[in-house]
């Protein structure tokens, strides 16, 4: 399925890219196709507005990067159940280092609230051997708590602070947008003009294009920007391919010299910092910690990680396709029904080619159902207005059902690995 | 056997007093009294009625509990248990209400449902497991925020009762609420739902550590290439391990439905899921274990209810069950780590005095 | 303030009866806090031991309320709708009972019901945004699908479309009921209102307690010089605790006052005017209103004052979710 | 032994303690350069404990290691590479999951302080695969390979690090014959050139053609050394062992008629044009064992895992006339059907289970195990305890983790649990890899005695040797194809090299 893409370390051939490259832009073309038609039929100007996809990337970022820093340290063999709390951890820090020191110093404070939690984990987890998943809850747990009783302490009583939510963090990190397409930097913002404009097809292609570029954080452009830098560092740094292997099978990696636990240590720590950008974004955006503010992202953050199958490029997908859901769900319903219209295209165009590609009508089943259900529901059916705040959960439920891509986790995931394998 | 006790006991005494210690730094850093927290905290959680609030309590943390340890016997992680909690505990309250029969059917009939429930939320992750491959965790964790809609919508368009800010479903009559099991005047209550949570575990143990389908799922969940070639279908216990996991969670919310609201409104716990798997933590997903360990996050509950009494933040009672969870693990680790030791010195002191009879033998 | 436990029991270090507060925690910026302001401010003002038993759970009512007679609070205020069950359920013949935002026309025995008409502030909002739209689009963004949030919701419209009822009001609530991130999800209430402002909507009116922060912040960040954004905000009058760059955009907020309530029936108790039975605050006794600060609807303030004093005469009746 | 050539490593007085357990006790052992240098015992002699100390990764309690001529300590595996020694585990330690340069590389990559030079990688470990005779396909991830290719991989790892000092622990248990000839060629080239090969084996033939010193160890001590030329296996074997060369008595009864296993078109579908198994028509008799000669990769994993019911297979099943075809694998295991699994560690055994419970497996739905729904754990520790007497399993009792055995006793404990039960038809896959003589001895002389009792066997063995011994008719499969079946009684070995390598009959009994 399109949605989980591999970045290959293998050099391909040109051929293959570029029938690759062709696939991707087939896939992008359709797409667009049937957003251009879903706007149209479904009366919904909002699937290709500006707002919407502005909206979808401010909301994939905090997903993205908490799911990226997971990748880290499950690469590495690490099961992360604790990403949730880390990202509490990265809204306190925030939300304290943000008061002393404004916008920029909050994404530091993020990343070492990440740290101090990942640093439990991996000393638990790591000297220790204690179960993974048990750590993880414990963490989350622990968090939450901590979060609350220290805001208690160093909040509470101070102007604008409170038991749940730091004094407010002024001013903000830069937007920028892209000169003299969307208003960067003092230039003209024609994509507006043609959005306004209403030509058809031009209009929808200057609202993407706009939300995507106009107005974005630089927070969330090193957000996003963390996912090609893992997908380099996991296949072309030294780093990565260790890490690769402490995850795979450690004892290989130790048989060869390397330093399993350092690796380990390293990708744990590394991941747990991501989670905590991932909360200092989230701070940024509400001018400070609030408690709660989390509101389980960690957890879709480890969801995506298993959607993307440990992939950077499947993190990637997953996410967008969970922020894209998410804005959608906040937007006007009829822009909600054109993204189940799309979505119930894409299963039919995917059950087609299953058949023409003689992988059997069994394969194409899952796809053909979903589809016309979707379909069906979206031109025909009224749908409670409830529905759409659960959009990107059912949205990624259907994919995971239509997809059903083997699951490749890491070989030694969640195995512990004693430091000497003697018992001395 | 004396010695299996002490180190069955080991492991979460020493869990315990590593977190009254870790939590009284946290207090004392920040300026509290801890001692002074504790004996509060102490002097309340033993009264009659926090007691039997606690054994209450426990019960629904206890199902949470043995509803993870099914699915970590076969090496699955349900987080899904708060959705079919959830899901089940609507199925409880508008069976429980609209059945016009006497308790002793209605009552047995909701407990079916709601188990049915929760193993019908249950069935998403181990069907996509089995046959799509996919997690159970991330299946578990959609299908939690779908629960969430799903009972928003039931409940505020099909079973809402009556008008109002309180949001519920209808009022349970008598007929088909739990009755409590023993009155010991004022508000000391033990629940009806005592003997099924005894039955479960009893159920449980035997289940998992005395039959055949129990050894089949050890199997599969340590070697499932030695299972398949033993005859035994990994996906099978796969499917049947979250849906008895699934229908245990089911469970969960009914105390608070039959017990205590009378109705499924916005009182239903929604944190129950993590409580009770700390518990089964805490007891290594032994019956016994999850049951006192289940006890033990119900009484520091309640008794941390208390200290807004002298000023302490109520903030205590969770972050002890964090450093709890934390240090359960550690606990257990103490104790293995000091068996292994234990066992080296002896085994070398044997080899030592064998060796010196030999000697003066010769 | 004083940070080291009290040891000894509550009674004995302070004089005056006990007064218990029955809430949930502090921090969701909307009625707990509000309710913790007014007892704090009470304890300033009056002579009596305060004993705060406050627990995030939500299933241990009955434990508090027990609690608190055990320890022989004089007055247990209880915040919040949930109270309901316990304290018409449990015996208090030496305590006295309030509870804290009832629904209107709760009646309990030997216990003061305290209800808030926020439909009616809600509406009168309602209006101002309707007079200040400019694009005749305005939005309300909701914490929770829950029927306390739908009752501002439903004034506010009724509010709106008393002035133009072709003015188009768009609604989001955050999440689904019984889903209380909502409340404390700033980063989706600013996309929520982002859609709005982007799809025409010049004036948001947001009852999402924590989440509400990213309304504020999108209602400033989206204005442009062809476009100005507002926003209402909603429980205490937000001009006051928003940063200054946002202060130009915040319209008004519909208030509702929990602390008055809470400190009045201190008072009450303690001069021995507090009576079982059900009180009501709604515009005519100030319980809830609408804010001036910044000076935004200055021009229609005498349409405003004679609307509300409409109301209170019973002259316009608003509807409500509840 | 030491005159002539210098001496690279010198090992003495090693002692390595697991608890109380003495693994290595006061070893010494000299190792020339430019020599072939075997290393022989029996399983759980301490073999692989004294190479891991050696490499760096067990660190000794007492001794010393000196490389040439020079005392060192070896805190870790790197300091041993930073020695100039290699070592290709016996449990091939490989991440499956990663490309083969990746795997090659690893931990010593070329490039900058940060950045992979990948072009470079592949380029050197191409040249390296050819310059050497191994070659592998760079690209390929590692869990796509077969046996016989991860063990090159193992073996270009060592070679990557310019070892001089090349330690091969039980090399060719997983080779076929070709394989197995073209490492030792490898290993020639790699002494002519001035290094040290040591090299663990339990095929003493080969010791004997290819070692130039040979170490006996038994129970974590040095018995003895010999050079080839002045010994014989049977010393050699007497040596470690104290027991005969395992040799199996011609049989004084012909097998029944009766037949017992038969299959009509069996066949595997993969996922290749070619199907891994096609069109095996074959049958076993009472009292017959049949073995299954091909290199590694034919269709023999297909063809068991069709037979035992694993895989989703095509044509039919008959057991003793009846057709199984439908039915599960717990039921075929109920109407008689034994299985000695390919790898132990993967499906024979659970390593972490006790005896006890290992006792049973694959028997658990049958009584006595079983009664109702429950497991009687006491009939299980019955089994263990009788299979543990009569197989002479040593190293533990019926509580002992099955992870705590050696592997041959493993081994023998599962010839035992599937014996025990007297089943009609055994499926028997590498009975003895990696097992010591003696071991082997005691596992022919059951397998035998079964057959006499009238059991119908399959034994599929990647040894020639064992096949030849055991069988009474010998199926070559090559390309999933059965391609010859030849009377075991005077067949030649090279006849059988050639169908399985397909030189001969390629298409004649297809
Ligand atoms: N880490 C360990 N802890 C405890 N005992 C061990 C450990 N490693 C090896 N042993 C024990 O030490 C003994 C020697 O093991 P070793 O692996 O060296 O045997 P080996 O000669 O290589 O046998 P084989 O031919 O079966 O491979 C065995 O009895 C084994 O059980
Ligand atoms: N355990 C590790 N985890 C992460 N990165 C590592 C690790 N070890 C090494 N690196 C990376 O590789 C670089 C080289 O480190 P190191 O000297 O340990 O490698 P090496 O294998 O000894 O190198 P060489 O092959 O040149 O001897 C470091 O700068 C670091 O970026
Ligand atoms: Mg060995
Ligand atoms: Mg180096």
């Amino acid at each position: 399925m399109s949605a989980v893409t591999t970045v290959s370390p293998a050099p391909r051939s040109t051929d293959a890219r570029r029938v690759r490259a062709r696939a991707v832009l087939s896939w992008i073309l359709l797409g667009f196709g049937l957003i251009l038609i879903a706007s149209w039929v479904c009366d919904a100007p909002g699937i290709a507005s500006s707002s919407t996809w502005g909206s979808a990337l401010r909301l994939t970022v905090p997903i993205a990067v908490v799911a990226i820093g997971a990748l880290y340290s499950e690469r590495a063999g690490v099961i992360n159940v604790g990403l949730e709390g880390m990202m509490i951890g990265g809204t306190w820090g925030a939300g304290l280092f943000g008061w002393f020191g404004g916008p920029w110093l909050a994404l530091v404070g993020g990343v070492l609230g990440g740290l101090v939690l990942g640093l439990l984990m991996a000393v638990l987890c790591l000297e220790l051997g204690l179960n993974q998943l048990v750590v993880g809850v414990a963490i989350n747990v622990l968090a939450a708590a901590l979060a609350r009783f220290l805001s208690d302490i160093v909040f509470s009583g101070i102007d604008g602070g409170s038991v749940a939510r730091s004094p407010r963090i002024d001013g903000n990190v830069p937007r920028v947008s892209l000169p003299f397409l969307s208003g960067g930097f003092g230039t003209p913002d024609p994509l507006r003009d043609l959005e306004a404009g209403g030509i058809p097809v031009v209009s929808q292609l200057a609202g993407i294009v706009g939300g995507l570029t106009r107005d974005v954080s630089v927070a969330a452009i090193i957000g996003l920007a963390l996912i090609p830098l893992t997908a380099l560092v996991l296949w072309r740094t030294r780093f990565g391919l260790r890490m690769r292997a402490a995850g795979e099978e450690p004892a290989a990696l130790q048989a060869l010299g390397g330093h399993v636990h350092r690796t380990r240590y390293l990708a744990v720590l590394v991941g747990s910092g991501m989670a905590g950008f991932a909360g200092g974004y989230l701070v940024l955006i509400s001018q400070g910690y609030v408690e709660n503010q989390v509101a389980g992202r960690g957890f879709i953050g480890l969801a995506t990680l298993i959607f993307g199958n440990w992939m950077p490029g499947g993190v990637f997908a997953g996410s967008a396709l969970f922020g894209f859901s998410d804005a959608v769900g906040l937007g006007r319903p009829e822009t909600f029904t054109a993204m189940l219209f799309v979505l119930g295209a894409v299963f039919l165009v995917l059950a087609a080619l299953r058949v023409r590609r003689g992988l059997g009508v069994r394969a194409a089943v899952p796809s053909l159902v979903l589809g016309v259900v979707l379909l069906v529901a979206a031109l025909f059916i009224p749908l409670p207005s409830a529905l759409a705040s659960a959009a990107p959960y059912l949205v990624t439920l259907a994919v995971l059902v239509v997809a059903g891509t083997r699951m490749r986790p890491p070989r030694a995931l969640g195995q512990f690995f004693p430091r000497r394998n003697s018992s001395r | 056997m004396i010695r299996r006790i002490l180190k069955t006991v080991a492991g979460p005494v020493i869990a315990i007093v590593l977190a009254l210690v870790v939590t009284a730094v946290f207090l004392t850093v920040a300026g509290y009294s801890a001692s002074s927290a504790f004996e509060v905290m102490w002097d309340y959680g033993t009264t009659p009625e926090s007691l039997a609030s606690t054994v209450n309590n426990a019960m629904p943390l206890y199902f949470a509990g043995i509803a993870a340890a099914f699915s970590l016997r076969m090496g699955l992680f349900n987080i899904g248990v708060d959705g079919q909690y959830r899901i089940a505990a609507l199925v409880g309250a508008v069976v429980a209400a609209s059945l016009p029969l006497p308790l002793w059917l209605t009552l047995p009939i909701t407990l079916l449902a709601s188990m049915a429930a929760g193993a019908l939320w249950a069935l998403v992750p181990a069907l996509l497991k089995v046959y799509r491959g996919v997690n159970e965790v991330i299946t578990s964790i959609l299908m939690n925020a779908i629960a969430t809609t799903v009972v928003a919508v039931l409940l505020a368009d099909v079973f809402r009762s009556g008008g109002g800010q309180n949001t519920g479903s209808a009022p349970i009559g008598p007929d088909g609420s739990m009755p409590v099991l023993l009155d010991l005047g004022g508000r000391v209550q033990i629940s009806g739902f005592l003997p099924l949570a005894v039955l479960l575990g009893i159920g449980f143990f035997l289940l998992h550590d005395r039959t055949v389908w129990g050894y089949t799922v050890t199997v599969a969940n340590l070697s499932p290439d030695a299972a398949e070639s033993a005859g035994i279908s990994v996906k099978r216990r796969i499917v049947t391990s979250l849906l008895a996991s699934g229908a245990i969670a089911g469970l969960v919310g009914l105390p608070h439905v039959l017990g205590t609201a009378h109705r499924l409104d916005g009182t239903l716990p929604t944190d129950l899921m993590f409580t009770g798997l700390a518990a089964a933590l805490l007891g290594r997903s032994h019956p016994i274990g999850t049951a006192i360990g289940a006890l033990v996050l119900a009484f520091v509950e309640r008794s941390a209810q208390v200290l807004g009494i002298v000023k302490l933040p109520t903030e205590v009672g969770t972050l002890f069950l964090a450093v709890v969870l934390l240090s359960s693990a550690l606990g257990y680790w103490v104790v293995e780590n000091g068996e292994r030791r234990l066992a080296l010195i002896a085994a070398i002191r044997r080899a030592r005095a064998g060796r010196t009879k030999e000697a003066s033998a010769v | 303030g004083g940070k080291t436990a009290d040891t000894g029991s509550a009674s004995a270090s302070a004089s005056g009866p006990t007064v218990a507060l029955l809430y949930g925690t502090t921090g969701d910026f909307s009625f707990m806090d509000s309710a913790y302001k007014g007892f704090t401010e009470a304890e300033g003002e009056y002579d009596f031991t305060p004993l705060e038993l406050s627990s995030p759970n939500t299933d241990d009512y009955q434990d508090r309320v027990d609690l608190a007679l055990s320890q022989n609070a004089a007055l247990a205020i209880g915040i919040g709708f949930q109270w309901q069950q316990p304290m018409s359920e449990t015996a208090h013949p030496d305590t006295a009972f309030v509870q804290v935002d009832a629904d209107a026309g709760t009646v309990i025995d030997d216990v003061t019901t305290i209800s808030f008409a926020a439909e009616q502030s809600s509406y009168l909002v309602g209006v101002a945004a309707a007079l200040t739209s400019k694009s005749k689009h305005v939005g309300f963004v909701g914490g929770v699908d829950q029927p306390s949030i739908q009752n501002f919701y439903t004034g506010y419209e009724a509010g709106v479309h008393s002035i133009d009822p072709s003015i188009v009001v768009d609604k989001t609530y955050l999440a689904p009921l019984g889903d209380f991130t909502g409340f404390s999800d700033p980063t989706k209430g600013k996309e929520a209102a982002a859609s709005m402002y982007a799809g025409g909507a010049d004036v948001v009116y947001t009852a999402a307690g924590g989440s509400g922060q990213g309304v504020y912040e999108e209602a400033a960040a989206s204005s442009t010089s062809d476009k100005k954004n507002w926003a209402i905000g909603v429980d205490a009058d937000v001009y006051q605790t928003v940063a200054d760059s946002i202060k130009p955009y915040i319209l008004t907020s519909a208030i509702k006052n929990v602390d008055v309530a809470v400190k009045t029936s201190i008072g009450e108790f303690l001069d021995g005017t507090l009576k079982p039975g059900e009180v009501r605050y709604d515009l005519s006794n100030d319980g809830v209103g609408y804010s001036t600060s910044g000076g935004f609807l200055d021009a229609f303030a005498d349409q405003m004052a004679s609307i509300k004093q409409d109301i209170i005469d019973g002259k316009i009746t608003v509807p409500t979710a509840l | 032994m030491t005159d002539g050539q210098e001496v690279l490593v010198r090992l003495s007085g090693i002692v390595k303690r697991f608890g109380t357990f003495v693994a290595n006790d006061r070893i010494d052992l000299t190792v020339r350069a430019g020599s072939v240098h075997a290393v022989v015992g029996e399983n759980g002699a301490g073999k692989s404990t004294l190479m891991k100390i050696l490499s760096g990764e067990e660190s000794p309690d007492e001794g010393t290691i000196e490389i040439d001529g020079r005392a060192t300590v070896f805190r870790s595996p790197r300091d041993a590479q930073a020695a100039g020694i290699g070592i290709v585990h016996q449990h091939f330690l490989l991440a499956p999951g990663l490309r083969v340069w990746e795997n090659i590389v690893l931990a010593g990559e070329p490039g900058g302080p940060v950045f992979i030079d990948s072009a470079r990688a592949r380029r050197e470990v191409t040249e390296l695969a050819g310059r050497t005779g191994f070659p592998v396909a760079v690209d390929a991830e590692v869990e796509t390979l077969g046996v016989g290719m991860r063990q090159r991989v193992e073996i270009l790892k060592v070679l990557y690090r310019d070892a001089r000092i090349i330690i091969l622990d039980e090399p060719t248990a997983v080779l076929v014959p070709a394989e197995a000839e073209a490492l030792f060629a490898a290993m020639r080239a790699f002494t002519a050139a001035g290094a040290a090969v040591i090299f663990i084996s339990h095929k003493l033939d080969e010791v004997l053609s290819f070692a130039d010193d040979i170490t006996v160890i038994r129970a974590g001590r040095v018995v003895g050394t010999a050079v080839p030329a002045e010994t014989t296996a049977p010393q050699l074997a007497r040596l470690m062992v104290k027991a005969e060369m395992p040799v199996v008595a011609p049989r004084d009864q012909p097998a029944s008629d009766r037949v017992v296993l038969e299959t009509r078109g069996l066949g595997v579908r993969g996922d290749d044009q070619v199907a891994p198994l096609a069109d095996v028509d074959l049958r076993v008799h009472a009292g017959e064992i049949v073995g299954i000669a091909g290199v590694e990769g034919n269709g023999q994993s297909e063809l068991l895992a069709a037979l035992i019911g694993r895989a989703d297979a095509t044509g039919t099943v008959l057991l003793d006339g009846d057709d199984v075809t439908a039915l599960s694998t717990v039921d075929r295991r109920a109407r008689g059907m034994g299985y000695i699994s390919e790898d132990r560690h993967r499906d024979g055994i659970v390593l972490p289970l006790a005896l006890r419970e290992n006792a049973v497996l694959g028997y658990q739905q049958l009584p006595p195990v079983r009664r109702g729904p429950w497991f009687r754990r006491a009939e299980a520790a019955r089994a263990a305890a009788e299979i543990i007497a009569a197989y002479d399993v040593r190293g533990g009792d019926a509580s002992t983790r099955a992870s705590a055995l050696s592997g041959g006793n493993q081994q023998k404990f599962i010839v035992g649990r599937e014996l025990l039960r007297e089943p009609r038809l055994l499926l028997a896959a590498h009975p003895t890899r990696g097992v010591d003589i003696g071991a082997q001895a005691a596992i022919w002389s059951e397998l035998v005695a079964a057959r006499d009792r009238g059991l119908a066997t399959l034994l599929v063995s990647a040894d020639l040797d064992e096949i030849l011994a055991l069988s009474d008719r010998v199926l070559v499969l090559h390309r999933g194809r059965i391609v010859a079946e030849i009377d075991a009684r005077g067949a030649d070995v090279g006849t059988i090299g050639e169908y399985m390598t397909g030189a001969r009959g390629g298409e004649a009994a297809a």
